[in-house]
């Protein structure tokens, strides 16, 4: 048994008794930093300006999101997931949703699925384009941000007019879509994704050939490609070093293996390799909306309904006393999955998003445990910046591309 | 790109919506990862169940890292990606042990995951999994800091998500209230704000 | 004529004062700074001696270089790091003194001998005129007479400038970063630091994906499916 | 003593620096106008027409806040550094020439308020000395990041100095004078190439040394892409982090006018001054000088931050010796007599 009134062992190596007796300059970057993107802590060692230590400090934006999935309903925790990555949500939702569907057992139709593709397409590009525009601001390009959160409002308007919120859409449910698609909403996918190519093309004007982002983003951060499978990265962190693993391709969820796509892979693993496999990430995005689009079904339903896991839809309450009664015991108790245990992982635009959950049986899941990608990717951040200068963690940090609700969830 | 034009084919779709065969055979007979680790351990091998086509083995907590290791290095299996490492309060479902720290492996050449589980009591400590994949790192520093689960050969164990002087103890535990332990004074009310769910005390006007 | 002496005894006056404060000052940036002031006065003296070239050069060679390097090597240094400024033995302290008074003498005899004598030097007020103005007259001099101290000089610098970057030794920063890298970066779990007999993961071979040019002479390959993993190469070259 | 050129320089020297001062206040106005048309957005327009109003909306506001001083503070520095910053920055204003005499009531005047025979280094000791209040600033915060920032401005004005002055050593080969009034009248002559009647400015004959200035100008006056000092992203504002109300605006105050000061000397040596089509002028002078003014706030709208050691490599492994390659080609010409431009 742990004493919890003695203080919590830190367990300190003899490397790191070393570095606290040496004299350098220790400086303290953030939690309030412009660019540590949020609350992120890093205890920097200086000599000079070179890095020679480096710690992240995280857990000021810890909310206990996963011990409140263990208060909570089944279908009460969807909101929650909104809030650990605000940037993407849809994708958040998406991977709740899926793992407590497997957990079920059931499927949502196709027609829904093909939308949920879409919409998790259109938050990986918002929150690329986030990224895109946070770290380019990080190196100093100050307008690419400004134009990336101008083309990001149009996906913003998308999930307004889908789902009626902008950033916390919760817009999955457990089963399908319970909102009817708008009619509008089919021609306005089209157009964003005819205008953002032009968009990407502008941004890569301004940084792609720029010789001072080559000089300040090639050869910084090199990650060997053992050494990232090693810290466990996914995501563009892991694509940058040249290891093929994508779960859309790995282990295609929802459709996408009718979808046609390529996952783009660096060849040298540094900054500049992981923004261009992110914003080739975008392109492909676009391709993949555009592939549902002309696939999806122009009607059918949005909502699996013959289980006793999903809300049944309201036509069938109103007509049949079947339906009512499921319908009730829905509202008032929730539904109970099996006993059992399922790990389920979607490709958020950081890496593998996995949710674990427990089932005990009963309509409040036993654990929940969020494997949220940018947590384990930022641990990689030490590693990183060995050798590197103060102003290449500000970049370090950008290519990670956290979102600290994610991290500390 | 050159094949942009391809008409895409529907692939075949398995018959229930879980059986991706991601997880390998569903029978822990023919799953090679089991045969091998039962063959290899044969005493710290417990069991291995499948659930929704998710393959589990459960091993004694001391050959946690062997296992782990030898499914790492071993040519046929390589699971050599270390998605997520985490633990589950068994407090309610069972008596002992207490933990389950819960090993998600994934074999990138082979596109095969598997799940690793080893139960812990109170006060025992788990193989640390630091040597083998260096981003186990945080992932067992969070697991120490929400259940307080040792692991022996940690590097760096301390707090993580939680400050480093948080002296009420590990709150991802079943028996952790959800509010936490202990009264919270709120400025502005009269008397603190109870941890228990309920109403809250209103404000004086 | 007499505001002119009037400015003249303000700016010695606060040079001076100046100059008591480099000594008496306990901080030394404190001290530093005082230079700077009674540089700067010193610098207008100058100005009024109709010797513009001399009190610019003075300006931007002690005052924007040397002195800000001196308060470049103090924030460098921390505080207590320093000596002691007041303190040291007494006999140091009275050969200190002493040493001053040698260099106040020689430059009272140097000055007074001139002005006793009346000679005005070489460059009489004409003789500065008929050339165009006191930065040509120093010109002439300078390359001219003096050409050969000013090689020796030049020479000298040079020299000090190689001896300085020989006694900073990069070599040794690198020796230095490679210690950091392995010792005292905390990743501390990175493999190279526990178990570096074993490799984690094996290197990727050679594969036949399409490849995109991407920019800055980079490439992408684009991975069309999963299965092509252990043929994927895209790395290599490059090893930290 | 003739007291009366005293007193018209000096009432020369206050007209200029209210200028001065106006013309920062709606250099910041212009600033965040331009940056945001780059940038697709509309910027200040809610005070007054077109925002004219915000400068002054935000003088009042910066002068009414609270002036905080750290408890760690080196008090007495860190009260006195913005100043030192402030007072030094429009001086090197002083030299240039505005045009030449008129007659105003009955006297001459002319339209500079002093015409020393240094003037351009005049020019580059004032730069130098305006690192101080930086360095006395960042040091005196008692703020890491305050004096991270004051050590690479430091190492970044020294080095950029250098380059600063090495490319004017071709004018001054071509001139044979360092005032200001002397490279504005040898600019003022015409250039006949053949049957090409050009103006005689500096650009055309010293186009390398124009690049150069140009570059080492935009790092003395921690512009960017080489505001490192104060990189907002890296080291949260530099030098005045810690700074707030009216001594945070004297530091802004102090960056406006230096960028408006480099760019009228910029013009002066380089564009010819008041020199110009049609009627010389001091309009032309205000003409190039917007142009380097809106150069800079192009610069900041594109291009990213340099790294600290990317910026002192380019400074002495390209910059330098580029300028000591001009400097020995204009001689080399000069010497062989067909340099007399």
């Amino acid at each position: 048994m742990i004493d919890f009134t003695q203080p919590t062992p830190v367990l300190l190596s003899e490397e790191r008794q070393i570095t606290e007796t040496r004299r350098e300059l220790v400086l303290n970057m953030g939690p309030q930093h412009p660019s540590t993107h949020g609350v992120l802590r890093v205890r920097l060692t200086l000599e000079g300006e070179m890095v020679v230590a480096c710690d992240p400090v995280i857990g000021y934006l810890h909310r206990g999101v996963e011990k409140l999935g263990e208060s909570h309903r089944y279908a009460q925790i969807v909101p929650w997931t909104d809030r650990t990555d605000y940037v993407a949500a849809p994708s958040n939702n998406l991977g709740y949703v899926l793992a407590v569907e497997k957990l079920c057992g059931i499927e949502a139709p196709e027609r829904a699925q093909y939308w949920r593709m879409i919409m998790a397409e259109l938050a990986r590009i918002a929150s690329h384009l986030v990224w895109l525009g946070t770290h380019a601001l990080d190196i100093g390009a100050l307008s690419v941000s400004l134009y990336t959160f101008r083309d990001r409002e149009l996906i913003l308007d998308i999930f307004e007019k889908f789902c009626g919120a902008r950033l916390t859409t919760n817009m999955m449910e457990i089963g399908g879509f319970s909102r009817q698609i708008p009619p509008a909403l089919p021609e306005m996918v089209r157009d964003f994704c005819r205008y953002l190519p032009k968009a990407i093309r502008e941004y890569e004007d301004l940084l792609t050939e720029n010789p001072i982002w080559l000089a300040r983003t090639k050869g910084v951060g090199i990650v060997e490609p053992e050494i990232a499978i090693s810290y466990s990265l996914t995501g563009a962190c892991l694509r940058g070093s040249g290891v093929n693993y994508d779960v859309r391709k790995a282990m295609p969820y929802l459709l996408y293996d009718r979808i046609d796509f390529a996952v783009p892979l660096g060849t040298h693993g540094d900054v500049y390799d992981r923004y261009l496999v992110r914003v080739e990430e975008m392109r492909q995005s676009i391709r993949i909306i555009e592939q549902c689009l002309d696939q999806v079904p122009a009607d059918g339903p949005l909502m699996a309904y013959e289980s006793n896991y999903v809300i049944p839809p309201h036509e069938r309450v109103m007509t049949t006393a079947e339906d009512m009664q499921r319908h009730f015991i829905w509202v008032i108790k929730g539904f109970s999955p099996p006993k059992g245990e399922v790990y389920h992982a979607v490709e958020h635009s950081k890496g593998e998003l996995g949710y674990y959950i427990v089932s005990d049986g009963s309509p409040i899941p036993y654990r929940m445990r969020i494997r949220s990608p940018d947590f384990v990717n930022l641990q990689s951040l030490p590693y990183m910046a060995q050798g590197a200068m103060l102003a290449d963690v500000v970049a370090l940090i950008g290519t990670i591309d956290i979102v600290l609700g994610s991290v500390d969830r | 790109m050159s094949d942009e034009q391809q008409a895409p084919v529907p692939a075949l779709r398995p018959r229930e919506p879980w059986q991706t065969g991601y997880w390998g055979p569903t029978n822990p007979d023919e799953h090679p990862a089991v045969i091998a680790v039962r063959q290899r351990f044969a005493e710290a091998f417990e069991e291995a169940v499948t659930f929704r086509d998710e393959m589990t083995i459960r091993v004694k907590r001391e050959a946690l890292r062997e296992v782990v290791a030898f499914l790492r290095d071993h040519p046929e299996l390589r699971y050599n990606h270390l998605t997520d490492l985490t633990a589950v309060d068994m407090l309610n479902l069972r008596d002992e042990p207490r933990f389950d720290v819960v090993v998600q492996l994934y074999s990138i050449p082979r596109r095969q995951r598997l799940r690793v589980k080893c139960g812990v009591n109170d006060g025992e400590t788990v193989p640390s999994l630091v040597p083998l994949f260096a981003g186990a790192n945080w992932l067992e520093r969070e697991c120490y800091d929400m259940f307080g689960i040792v692991f022996e050969g940690h590097p760096d164990l301390r707090r993580i998500l939680l400050p480093d002087d948080w002296d009420e103890g590990h709150p991802l535990r079943k028996e952790y209230p959800l509010r936490g332990y202990r009264d919270y004074v709120q400025p502005g009310f009269e008397r603190p704000a109870p941890r228990v769910r309920g109403s809250l005390p209103r404000p004086r006007p | 004529m007499a505001i002119e002496v009037l400015i003249f005894y303000l700016l010695a006056g606060v040079a001076i004062a100046a100059a008591a404060g480099v000594v008496l000052a306990r901080n030394p940036v404190h001290s530093a700074v005082s230079l700077v002031l009674s540089f700067v006065n010193v610098a207008a003296i100058y100005v009024m001696l109709r010797a513009e070239f001399l009190a610019v050069a003075q300006v931007i060679v002690y005052t924007g270089a040397i002195i800000v390097l001196v308060l470049f090597v103090l924030m460098l240094v921390q505080q207590q790091d320093l000596p002691e400024f007041h303190g040291g033995r007494p006999l140091r302290r009275a050969v200190g003194f002493l040493l001053g008074l040698v260099l106040l003498a020689e430059v009272a005899a140097a000055i007074l001998t001139r002005s006793l004598r009346g000679a005005p030097g070489s460059w009489p007020p004409e003789a500065v005129a008929a050339v165009g103005g006191n930065i040509q007259a120093i010109g002439r001099e300078l390359y001219s007479v003096y050409m050969l101290p000013i090689q020796a000089t030049a020479l000298l610098l040079l020299a000090a400038t190689v001896g300085a970057l020989f006694l900073a030794r990069p070599e040794l920063i690198e020796e230095r970063l490679a210690v950091a890298r392995r010792l005292f970066t905390i990743s501390l779990a990175h493999p190279r630091g526990v178990d570096p007999l074993q490799p984690v993961a094996e290197l990727p071979g050679p594969h036949d994906n399409e490849r995109k040019p991407a920019g800055g002479d980079r490439v992408l390959v684009m991975a069309r499916n999963a299965e092509e993993f252990t043929e994927q190469p895209a790395w290599g070259e490059i090893r930290r | 003593m003739d007291w009366e050129p005293l007193i018209v320089s000096y009432l020369f020297g206050f007209v200029l620096l209210n200028v001065l001062l106006l013309a920062m206040a709606y250099m910041t106005w212009l600033e965040r106008r331009l940056v945001a048309f780059f940038q697709d957005r509309i910027g200040p327009n809610r005070t007054g027409p077109f925002g004219l109003l915000q400068p002054i909306a935000d003088a009042v506001k910066l002068i009414s806040k609270e002036d905080i001083v750290p408890a760690n503070a080196d008090r007495l520095v860190f009260l006195v550094a913005p100043l030192l910053s402030f007072v030094l920055a429009p001086l090197g204003a002083l030299v240039v020439p505005f045009g030449d005499a008129v007659t105003v009531f009955g006297r001459q005047v002319n339209l500079y308020v002093i015409d020393i025979n240094v003037a351009a280094l005049y020019f580059l000791a004032v730069g130098s000395m305006g690192v101080y209040g930086i360095i006395l600033g960042g040091y005196a915060s008692g703020n890491r990041y305050s004096l991270l920032g004051a050590l690479r401005s430091t190492a970044q004005v020294i080095s950029y100095e250098l380059v600063l002055g090495l490319s004017l050593v071709g004018i001054f080969i071509l001139t044979g004078s360092l005032s200001l009034v002397d490279i504005l009248r040898v600019q003022q002559r015409t250039l006949v190439l053949g049957g090409l009647e050009l103006p005689n400015w500096f650009l055309l004959s010293q186009p390398l040394a124009f690049v150069l200035f140009l570059i080492a100008a935009v790092a003395e006056t921690n512009r960017a892409p080489f505001d490192l000092p104060e990189a907002e992203t890296e080291l949260i504002a530099g030098y005045f982090t810690e700074y707030s109300g009216f001594r945070f605006s004297f530091y802004f105050l102090a960056e406006y006018i230096n960028m408006i000061v480099v760019s009228l000397i910029a013009a002066t040596l380089f564009l010819g001054g008041i020199d110009g089509p049609f009627v010389d002028g001091v309009w032309w002078l205000a003409v190039k000088a917007f142009i380097f003014l809106f150069f800079y706030v192009w610069l900041r709208a594109t291009l990213p931050r340099f790294r600290y050691d990317q910026l002192m490599g380019l400074a002495w492994k390209v910059l330098l010796p580029l300028a000591l390659i001009n400097i020995g080609v204009t001689g080399l010409v000069r010497l062989w007599g067909i340099g007399a431009l």
